[in-house]
């Protein structure tokens, strides 16, 4: 049986997910047989591959640089899950849509900003004028709220999948968790 | 202590409260009489500010806060004062489909207020109301009071222009 | 003109009988209870859980949350089991499918209000509206969040309140008035503006009513009500003093 | 006093009255007043003076002649000559012409089949009797039925003879009155109230605003007449502040009843007492609700509550209560004048006698009109109403306000009735009724009412508070040219969840429009959407703005 393919991002997210993630510990060896990492922040790939069946999205979407590479994940995956509270409710990046994207910077990169101030022009992604949750984007299969979702949840979630079963985290973890 | 006396001597010198006193006086200060009351008010200074509240709701002996909830569930009621000339513009049904919008566009570009809102100078303030019952001359304006049936923009621009050029 | 105002209807009226005892069924469970208790009260009577928000032990009903809609035979409209009292044979669904489904949806639609990022919460942990989201197998808000911007008052020496959180329930305005009987908290403006207030809408801190008591920390359900200086970890709400206050105030006045 | 005595004050009303050979009546009510109606009497009573013809010819302010919408309105009785657009310079012509022919520039002729159409039970003495005089309201057979009511039948036969006559409630769901009458009079209280909605908030409507303007005895006279059938001593009426004339008018009224003693204590020298108090709303829609009705007459937040218990057992200050509104307490003394049967002569099966409507929007006549029940809706608007503006195509119709639905062209030839409103997704409402042509767009009116629904919600139940803003937003962006193919969807869903799970009417009924939209005019609901183009021309999308 070949190994299932997955690839993780994380958009406007603080890699907390991720981290949760790799909470799963020793079980993370037991997942290797079965799983591939294809696509991912923590492995050094630049390019987003064809084929993925399991796209485990961290983040709030909140640039169109995010939104390029949801677009993008969706379209090569099978499964998209949400992953984590970002994803799912734009949790704390949501925090700032009821100020405007040049109050948000300004306050960064100028008033509390001891060196430069001035607006980043170059390198940096444009904002979007809300940070948004992923559903509002794609279409999602799963979600997986928690900040971060529960290490055991994470492992359970995906060994259900690779069961094929249908998995229904809500029970497990909740909002904020 | 004394200082509440002395308010107390200066509401009932003010001849504007003894509407408001009347009011209550003839509702036996029960606290259905708080809606009443809150009208004499309003009609005696124009808005209802945080002192007369305050009066109201001692008189009646009800809570601040249930008074403060009541004059806000409202919105026949106003807690800012009123401009010296006001325009209140119809957006009921009927005055809606014969454009009242664009009216009050008209008139927040001349005056540059939203409604709501009173001229800094304090000359005009201009409001929205949610039908006056005078649909049969939509679209309707009422200009310090009085109703003026199917108006238009031109029309609405000429009366407030005569209402703010009047008393220069 | 005389009418009587001031008197709140007592229970001298010459036509009350006294307390039935009635039988009807929920989710085809028959059970029995007596007229005056509501549904919610005989479902948890017998075990059955229904998903309440505004709703809290001690204090008046409001029916206003909705979330304990529940289904009745025969009428094609749902009704609020904190304030429906049964009649005789009636069939009771509690969750169904239909109701399951609005239950979670004004779940959502009160998600979508005001901003409520559980993450960041001092009551992350022992909140009511978190907990029910578990409850209701709510995954994600599928509406478009509000994002209004709302204030925090922190004046009050021990307490402060988070208008981010408030879901409107209005249990605070209730304790403070029917159970410390101060009335410190009601609600000013209406519709999606509608907001608590303490005084004539001035900071906590000033309120000349506020006896400091807390017990409106202590009822309200979310974060937007909690005590300075208290980590998540304690800012657990304590509410079991309600029903003994509530008895005690009802045998003095028997 | 007895039926001699109230007689005998409608005779010498009458005598009075026919001792001028001609009598002109000029419209005092509201509409016409706007347009210097009071100025336009003003003239004729000063001309009349200078050409010394006091004593055969009478000048008086009357309540609504109807035809708003060429105000001001003057009619020469006894010749039934109506003149309309009158103004302050024709008073001498008119007063010229007075036992010739009409001022022909002036004549309203042309319009007759707005009048010839109508039957006025409701409106019987609107634009015949001075609304400030009690007796000019006896001589047209006023407080009779009151009187009927009192020394001649019992509290049941009267609440049979509503019954009878199949009324039902005119403020909007068309409860059966007599029901509500009796459920409040079964109810044993040694207090009870009776309250009359006049908290016209349906914007669009001034159905009851006229009629208080014009005939205030009638109203009072009703609510007495509900008082002795249901054993209450106490009336409210729940005014709008936003109408001070008719407050003015009401309070004038009461004081003259009381004087006259037909209200107060003792009324035709029986033991029963009514006394009548105004009080004002303040701006909330809300408040047409019972229980939100009762919370604003008690002082408080006009919220309401979870029904039941209901006002008929729990009401104000937690007595049994009956409320009804302006016109149906309106069309209780011919009722109990004239018998039931009567009364239910007039209408359809289910629907009995006249239904008073305000139509406004783009027809010609727009004004104050009553018909009978199952009139046709094309009768209406095309006979009645003189048809539509500037010759345009007729798009709709929208009754029932914030809470009715839209009738398209398909729909014409229906009958005015409880049922067959229902059937087409509206319902009869207060009677607001206005007429829209291929100028409106039909996405705008709905965002319209929701946009209202949303301000009005008291913020209660959580359905309403958010739901109605959920609504708003999408309509809003679809308005906007931003609209998702999956908005209709969300559209559907959420106005499912409103109307099932709100607390109360408002919230219930909130969704009316826009589904009734969605149901007639999906066709415009998609151009904006996939198209984004306005077929009405209505909305002005800003395309260089980026769509999400």
């Amino acid at each position: 049986m070949s190994r299932l393919k997955i690839a993780t991002t994380w958009l406007d997210g603080c890699s907390g997910c991720h981290m949760s993630f790799l909470d799963i510990d020793e079980r993370l060896l037991e997942l290797s047989d079965k799983i591939e990492l294809v696509y991912s922040p923590l492995v050094d790939m630049k390019t987003i591959p064809e084929g993925i069946d399991l796209a485990l999205i961290e983040g709030a979407v909140s640039s169109e640089a995010d939104k390029n590479e949801l677009l993008k994940l969706r379209a090569n995956s099978k499964i998209l899950i949400s992953f984590g509270d970002c994803a799912v409710t734009a949790n704390v990046p949501g925090m700032r849509n009821h100020f405007s994207v040049n109050d948000t910077l300004s306050r960064a990169y100028v008033e509390n900003s001891d060196s430069g101030k001035c607006l980043p022009s170059v390198s940096v992604p444009k904002l979007i004028e809300f940070a948004r949750p992923v559903h509002e984007y794609v279409l999602v299969d799963f979600f997986l709220p928690g900040c971060p979702p529960p290490a055991d949840v994470i492992f359970s979630t995906l060994c259900e999948l690779l069961e094929g079963k249908t998995p229904s985290p809500i029970t497990k973890t909740r909002f904020g968790a | 202590m004394e200082a509440k006396e002395a308010e107390r001597v200066k509401v009932d010198e003010d001849r504007r409260w003894r509407l408001v006193n009347r009011t209550m006086r003839l509702h036996g200060h029960q606290p259905d009489a708080l809606i009443e009351t809150l009208h004499a008010v309003q009609e005696s200074f124009g808005f209802l500010d945080l002192d007369s509240l305050k009066y109201v709701a001692d008189s009646l002996h009800l809570p601040l806060s249930l008074v403060y909830g009541v004059a806000t569930f409202y919105h026949f009621f106003t807690l800012k004062p009123p401009g010296e000339h006001t325009c209140v513009i119809c957006l009921g049904t009927a005055c809606y489909i014969a454009g009242s919008t664009n009216m009050l566009k008209a008139v927040e570009k001349e005056v540059g207020i939203k409604p709501g809102e009173t001229t800094s100078d304090g000359k005009l303030s201009l409001l929205t109301a949610r039908c006056m019952g005078s649909c049969g001359l939509a679209p309707a304006v009422v200009f310090d009071g009085a109703i003026h049936g199917k108006m238009s923009s031109t029309a609405v621009l000429q009366n407030i222009r005569r209402l703010l050029n009047h008393d220069d | 003109m005389r009418y009587p105002s001031f008197l709140q209807r007592t229970a001298d009226r010459a036509d009350v009988q006294p307390v039935r005892v009635l039988t009807f069924s929920i989710n085809g469970v028959t059970v029995s209870a007596r007229e005056d208790e509501t549904i919610l009260t005989v479902a948890r009577q017998n075990g059955i859980s229904i998903p309440t928000l505004c709703h809290l032990d001690g204090l008046s009903e409001r029916g206003a949350c909705r979330l304990c809609i529940v289904e009745i035979k025969g009428s094609p409209k749902l009704s609020p089991a904190c304030v429906t009292l049964p009649r005789q044979d009636m069939e009771i669904i509690t969750h169904s499918d239909r109701v399951m489904d609005y239950r979670r949806k004004i779940l959502e639609l009160l998600f979508t209000e005001r901003n409520h990022v559980c993450s960041v919460c001092v009551s992350n942990g022992h909140c009511d509206l978190q907990a029910l989201t578990v409850e209701l197998g709510m995954t994600h808000v599928h509406y478009d969040y509000l994002h209004p911007q709302q204030m925090v008052d922190a004046s009050h020496e021990r307490f402060s309140v988070d208008h981010n959180r408030c879901v409107l329930c209005q249990r605070c305005v209730r304790v403070c008035d029917e159970i410390e009987g101060a009335h410190t908290w009601d609600v000013m403006g209406r519709g999606h503006l509608a907001k608590v207030i303490t005084d004539l809408n001035e900071p906590w801190g000033e309120s000349t009513t506020c006896t400091g008591c807390g017990k409106c920390v202590q009822v309200c359900p979310t974060g937007a009500l909690s005590e300075k200086g208290k980590s998540v970890a304690e800012m657990t709400k304590k509410r079991l003093f309600l029903p003994y206050l509530k008895l005690m105030r009802g045998e003095e006045e028997r | 006093m007895t039926i001699e005595e109230l007689q005998e004050i409608g005779k010498i009303e009458k005598e009075k009255q026919d001792g001028f050979k001609h009598r002109i009546h000029v419209c005092v009510a509201a509409g016409c007043l706007s347009c210097q109606s009071g100025q336009v009497k003003e003239a004729l009573e000063k001309e009349v003076s200078r050409r010394g013809q006091e004593s055969w010819t009478s000048v008086k302010g009357v309540g609504c002649l109807g035809l708003c919408t060429a105000g001001p309105m003057v009619a020469i009785e006894p010749d039934g000559i109506l003149y309309q657009g009158v103004s302050v310079s024709d008073a001498s012509d008119i007063l010229e012409a007075l036992g010739g022919p009409a001022v022909s520039r002036l004549d309203c002729s042309a319009h007759m089949p707005f009048f010839t159409k109508q039957k006025k039970i409701v409106l019987e003495n609107c634009g015949k009797i001075d609304p400030e005089s009690i007796e000019d309201y006896i001589a047209e057979g006023g407080y009779e039925g009151l009187y009927n009511a009192l020394r001649i039948m019992t509290p049941t036969g009267v609440i049979e003879q509503i019954s009878k006559g199949g009324l039902r409630g005119r403020g909007g769901a068309g409860f059966p009155t007599g029901l509500k009458w009796t459920a409040v009079s079964k109810t044993k209280s040694n207090i009870k109230f009776v309250v009359c909605n006049a908290d016209e908030g349906d914007p669009g409507a001034f159905m009851d605003r006229s009629v208080l303007e014009s005939d205030p005895h009638r109203v009072l006279e009703g609510m007495a007449i509900a008082g002795f059938a249901v054993g209450a001593n106490y009336g409210f009426i729940y005014v709008r502040a936003e109408y001070p004339l008719a407050v003015k008018r009401v309070r004038t009224a009461i004081a003259r009843a009381e004087r006259l003693g037909v209200l107060g204590r003792n009324i035709f020298n029986t033991t029963f007492n009514f006394d009548i108090t105004v009080r004002l709303g303040a701006g909330a829609f809300v408040c047409g609700e019972e229980t939100a009705l009762i919370a604003s007459i008690e002082g408080r937040r006009g919220s309401p509550r979870p029904r039941p218990p209901f006002p008929s057992e729990l009401g104000l200050w937690g007595y049994p209560t009956l409320i009804n509104n302006v016109e149906t307490f309106a069309n209780v003394p011919p009722i109990i004048r004239k018998g039931g049967d009567w009364f239910a002569a007039t209408g359809t099966d289910k629907s009995k006698g006249t239904k008073v409507f305000a139509l406004a929007g783009r027809v010609n006549n727009t004004g104050l009109i009553e018909a009978p029940m199952g009139t046709k809706l094309r009768e209406i608007v095309f006979d009645i109403g003189g048809g539509i503006l500037e010759g345009r195509k007729f798009k709709a119709v929208q009754t029932g306000g914030p809470s009715g639905g839209c009738i398209p062209e398909q729909f014409l030839d229906m009958s005015m009735d409880y049922e067959s409103l229902a059937k087409v997704g509206s319902i009869m409402g207060s009677g607001g009724l206005i007429v829209m042509d291929e100028t409106s767009c039909m996405v705008d009116v709905a965002k319209f009412f929701i946009e209202f629904c949303m301000s009005e919600s008291c913020g209660k139940c959580v359905p309403c508070r958010v739901g109605t803003v959920q609504i708003y937003n999408v309509l809003k962006r679809i308005t906007e040219g931003k609209g998702k193919p999956t908005d209709i969807g969300l559209l559907e869903e959420l106005c499912d969840l409103v109307k099932n799970t709100s607390l109360c009417g408002l919230g219930q009924t909130a969704p009316n429009p826009v589904l009734s939209t969605l149901n007639y005019f999906m066709d415009e609901y998609r151009a904006h959407i996939d198209d984004k183009v306005c077929p009405a021309g209505t909305c002005h999308f800003n395309h260089t703005e980026e769509s999400q």
